[in-house]
């Protein structure tokens, strides 16, 4: 028997393949096209303490390798979340990870306490980078840029809550590492990397952006090189479990990412493409890891092999 | 559902318009405004799958008739007999058929895919059913498919901007016109549209200005088709917004915003 | 007639379609495809002291939409570039700027004094972000990912020369108006944005990374929608002209960079996909100007449309 | 050269082996070892050409023989006569015929490539010259072109590494065998190889232990094939980077160190 089961944290996964907030809303849709059960977790869509209508259109943009998307958070707020969405969500025997945004440290807190007395919940991941909205902070550069700020979050966070927590980090910052290691100073309990790129495309004709945001969050595999040299370096500078995000779209891809050291994976625009391929990835992990004689996919987290000399 | 199937036709019937037909499951089955969303291949250049309507649906087959735009419908252009495609789908709402009104279907340039599918039904169901349809193009040479029109026993009312053929002007001023004249009367028809925004947006003035009752098909950028990614929003009189892949993509035109 | 030079601080260019460094060479083998007087400018391979070998192969992996590369700044040396490589480059009639990449300030000075005294060239463009070396810096950050550094190294060298100075900047930082504003406060003529993203590709069959280098720089189409985005954010930030680059395949592809604010691109990986693409561009740029009866490209330079209260 | 072109043939020959046939235009110059960058399509995934050995040429017309291995040559595969490929080549340098000694070529699998175009050209100039050709593959099916080989009139001394054919064995192995019982001598012959790396490994050892003039084909991944990338790096013996698509693809055994 191969075991594909890991742990973030406290949370137990039956198989390291999650799917990435935003991207499976949550949950009911996608339930028509796959049994949720067999997922290793679900990370909701971003919750905010109230309900948010999101940003104008148009809210997306194809590019090559990737799509720029600008939805602003939009979501129905944590208490229609738990009456409606979390109830639905609650019969699969599947991790739920409840991904929460705030613009200030009291919301995040507050919505975490809401959340402590709510079943049902596996754990909590603080999205401190969504690209898409402004920041009251200093430049508005998102909490996940600044790691005063990510540590002050964290630990703020910690404080308020028993629960597992999780930090997506942002991948615009001058060194990860600094502020992974602001998270684990802060308490968390792992690490998502990464959340989308900021980007940008223009409409050439009329002179004006393509999005009515202007800017929006880069994903796909456009950026899949950048992850997982991000999540190799945090792999190497702290001790927390990754949850390696960022263009993955077949099991190939999520290898690749436990191999420089993501724990478990997140699966995000994929699943647009193709609302399949989290069951296909998690097939691939397992043939992949017979072919390889390898029993325990444990062992493979963070085996990239590198001669000695050169790191 | 998602399934890969096989082309049974794609050929280009006039100017870059191509008509496209599918196999499909036995499961598979089809309302007039519903929708596809089709994989162009296994490269992520392009990434996203492209909606398009269902332009005509029997056992074991769907019909797309489509325009080649940009990257993506170029490459659907290239598929040959046989090939093999990767569809989800049928998504989205449908038309409602009013049956104690005459249908007057409007559509401009592509749009006339959907409509097409809904003539088609209309006339399965009522052999004698009177159906207007006015189609609306660039030239002469837009105004595609007479032939099948004519096979499901549907008049076209056509009008081209350069003129060519039938009334000289934009569609949206037949439809005045045909008002105006009292050849079409408010309270005895009901609208279905489908074509470009401005058309949309105008058909819905005209419809809400003499009140008909009126349904439009409306076309966003998509990322998934199916009601998760959250890009497709068109804002409603009532401030919040609709997904047009989950909430329409036809909508009664007066509770939209365009 | 439809005027498409421009302005990098004193460099006069003919038209706004330079060549990258480092995807161009010296000129030599394009010069068989293309004629070199019809560039904007030629910016040639970074030129280091004495000659470099480069790392060791595999140097290249191919991406989605991009190519991770890691030549290490393989290149003949500052000596030998003149005697030779600036020779042939010399018979065009077009803009040379010598790139040119340093361990130390000491380094980039010595550099500069040598080019000081050469002619031919029209300016100097410094890489303070190649991601393919090891800096002796803190943490290995390059110097373009520190702003005192980058201030420093760039008022030395201004201080050095009378020769343009463009600064080529590292995209892996976390607000790049704060280095854009330390090299026009260290007195730089321009910035070229952006350099190569650190990336990693890993080969799962034997859990090696797939560059012997372990990381290269991701370039091509992949990182566009992030490169324009930057462009925009420094054109309102500094007054220094920009040279936009980062997955530039086409004319269309330039004019929004320019429409962002890049008074000049430059083109890189796509000239290995194509030769005859600089010219192809230039092309399109004069078609597009015509069709939109813009007389002066200089129109066109940041340009974007966009409502107030975006803002 | 830079050129689109039109595919006159492409067909498997063998178990996801194929043979592209082009048309080039009438100044295109090719010589057995050189090879041209082919370019998939207008898509940027994947974005990089592919690198492919002439392995015929005659006027206005080279021959390709590719494996299936990636997405590239998969999309390349899917090329139907008529279709639109651009080139660039051809590039590299050429085998270096010595005339005064026996042509022995070796081949391990795809790598029959430039050595089928060698053959042809050797036997063009020299009727009844001597051609021993080693063709070492997995098994039976992947000898391919015997017929070809016969129209040239050269023996093919085939060697499987399963068996079924000819040599049980590597190559390699066929080639020692050949050396020991003296039907080939070392100073009376040279070597002309392409194959897998481990293949060329060993042939240069063997060369050069028994000092037979060998030149040997190389591989790397190329970015650009034209010399400015500075991606297709190969050490040598006095320790200086040769570029394997300019000062290569063909090397003298002596100066490599793979
Ligand atoms: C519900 C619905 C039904 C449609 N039905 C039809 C139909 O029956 N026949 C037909 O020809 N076209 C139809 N369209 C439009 C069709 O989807 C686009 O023309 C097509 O996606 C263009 O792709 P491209 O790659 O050629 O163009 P590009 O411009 O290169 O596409 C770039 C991106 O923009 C998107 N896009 C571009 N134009 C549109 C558009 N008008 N609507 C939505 N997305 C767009 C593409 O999907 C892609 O993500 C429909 C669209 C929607 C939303
Ligand atoms: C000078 C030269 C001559 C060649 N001649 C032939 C030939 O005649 N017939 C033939 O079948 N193949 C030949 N090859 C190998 C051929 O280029 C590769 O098999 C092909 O590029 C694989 O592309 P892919 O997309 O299918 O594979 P993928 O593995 O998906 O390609 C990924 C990347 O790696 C590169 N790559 C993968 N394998 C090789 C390889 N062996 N050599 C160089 N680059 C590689 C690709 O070009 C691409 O950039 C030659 C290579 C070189 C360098
Ligand atoms: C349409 C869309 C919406 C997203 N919404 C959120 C969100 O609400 N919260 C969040 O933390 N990340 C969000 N993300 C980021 C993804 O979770 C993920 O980090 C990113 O897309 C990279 O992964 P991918 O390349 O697999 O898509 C969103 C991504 C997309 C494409
Ligand atoms: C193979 C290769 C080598 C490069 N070498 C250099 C270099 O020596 N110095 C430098 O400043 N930039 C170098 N670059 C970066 C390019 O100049 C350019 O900034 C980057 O590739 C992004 O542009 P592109 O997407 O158009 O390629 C190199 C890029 C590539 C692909
Ligand atoms: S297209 Fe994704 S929600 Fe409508
Ligand atoms: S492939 Fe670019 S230098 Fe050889």
């Amino acid at each position: 028997m191969i075991n594909l089961g890991v742990n973030i944290g406290e949370i137990k996964l039956k198989n390291p393949v999650m799917v990435a907030s935003g991207t499976f809303g949550y949950g009911e849709e996608y339930s028509k096209y796959i049994d949720l059960n067999k997922l290793g977790a679900i990370v909701v869509k971003s919750i905010t303490l109230h309900p948010r209508e999101g940003n104008l259109p148009p809210r997306i943009v194809e590019t090559s390798a990737g799509i720029l998307n600008s939805i602003g958070l939009q979501n129905v707020g944590v208490h229609t979340f738990i009456k409606e969405k979390l109830q639905f969500l609650k019969q699969f025997k599947t991790a739920i990870i409840v991904n929460i945004a705030g613009n200030t440290v009291q919301e995040f807190i507050e919505l975490v306490k809401i959340l402590n007395d709510t079943s049902g919940i596996s754990g909590i991941e603080i999205n401190i980078s969504c690209p898409n909205i402004k920041y009251n902070t200093k430049n508005h550069l998102a909490f996940g840029q600044n790691p005063k700020l990510t540590y002050k979050l964290t630990k703020d966070i910690r404080k308020a809550t028993k629960l597992p927590l999780i930090v997506k980090l942002s991948p615009e910052v001058t060194d990860i590492t600094v502020i992974a290691k602001a998270c684990e100073d802060g308490g968390a309990d792992a690490l998502s990397l990464i959340n989308t790129f900021p980007g940008m495309a223009i409409n050439i004709e009329t002179r004006e952006p393509k999005l009515a945001n202007i800017i929006g969050g880069l994903s796909g595999p456009a950026i899949k090189p950048i992850a997982i040299r991000l999540v190799w370096k945090v792999f190497n500078a702290v001790q927390l479990p990754i949850i390696g995000i960022g263009g993955i779209f077949s099991a190939e891809d999520a290898l690749e990412f436990i191999i420089a050291g993501a724990t478990a994976v997140a699966i995000g625009t994929a699943n647009f493409v193709d609302p399949e391929i989290t069951l296909k990835v998690i097939d691939g992990i397992k043939n992949y890891l017979a072919k390889h004689k390898i029993n325990n996919i444990n062992q493979l987290i963070g085996s990239l092999k590198i001669e000695k000399e050169k790191l | 559902m998602m399934f890969t199937t096989k082309v049974l036709e794609n050929k280009e019937i006039t100017a870059s318009l191509y008509y496209l037909k599918l196999q499909v499951p036995d499961k598979f089955n089809a309302m007039p405004g519903q929708f596809v969303m089709l994989k162009i291949n296994d490269s992520f250049d392009p990434i996203l799958r492209r909606p398009f309507s269902i332009s005509g649906f029997s056992k074991n087959r769907i019909e797309i008739l489509y325009k080649v735009i940009g990257k993506g419908t170029k490459l659907i252009s290239h598929k040959k007999v046989g090939d093999e495609v990767n569809i989800i789908g049928p998504l989205g709402n449908n038309f409602n058929i009013d049956n104690s009104k005459i249908p007057v279907l409007i559509a401009g340039g592509y749009g006339v895919a959907p409509l097409l599918f809904l003539a088609k039904n209309i006339r399965k169901y009522s052999k004698n059913k009177k159906i207007v349809f006015l189609f609306g193009a660039k030239s002469k040479k837009d105004i595609m498919l007479r032939k099948e029109f004519k096979k499901y026993a549907i008049t076209l009312n056509v009008a081209t901007e350069i003129g060519g053929t039938g009334y000289k002007g934009l569609i949206t001023d037949l439809l005045k016109y045909l008002l105006d004249n009292k050849t079409l009367l408010p309270e005895k028809i009901k609208i279905y549209a489908c074509g470009p925004e401005k058309m949309i947006k105008e058909i819905s003035k005209i419809a809400s200005q003499t009140n008909i009752s009126c349904e439009v098909s409306l076309e966003a950028l998509m990322g998934c088709g199916i009601g998760v990614c959250l890009t497709c929003v068109c804002a409603t009189k009532f401030g919040l917004y609709k997904h047009i892949c989950i909430d329409g993509p036809i909508f009664d035109s007066t509770i939209i915003k365009l």
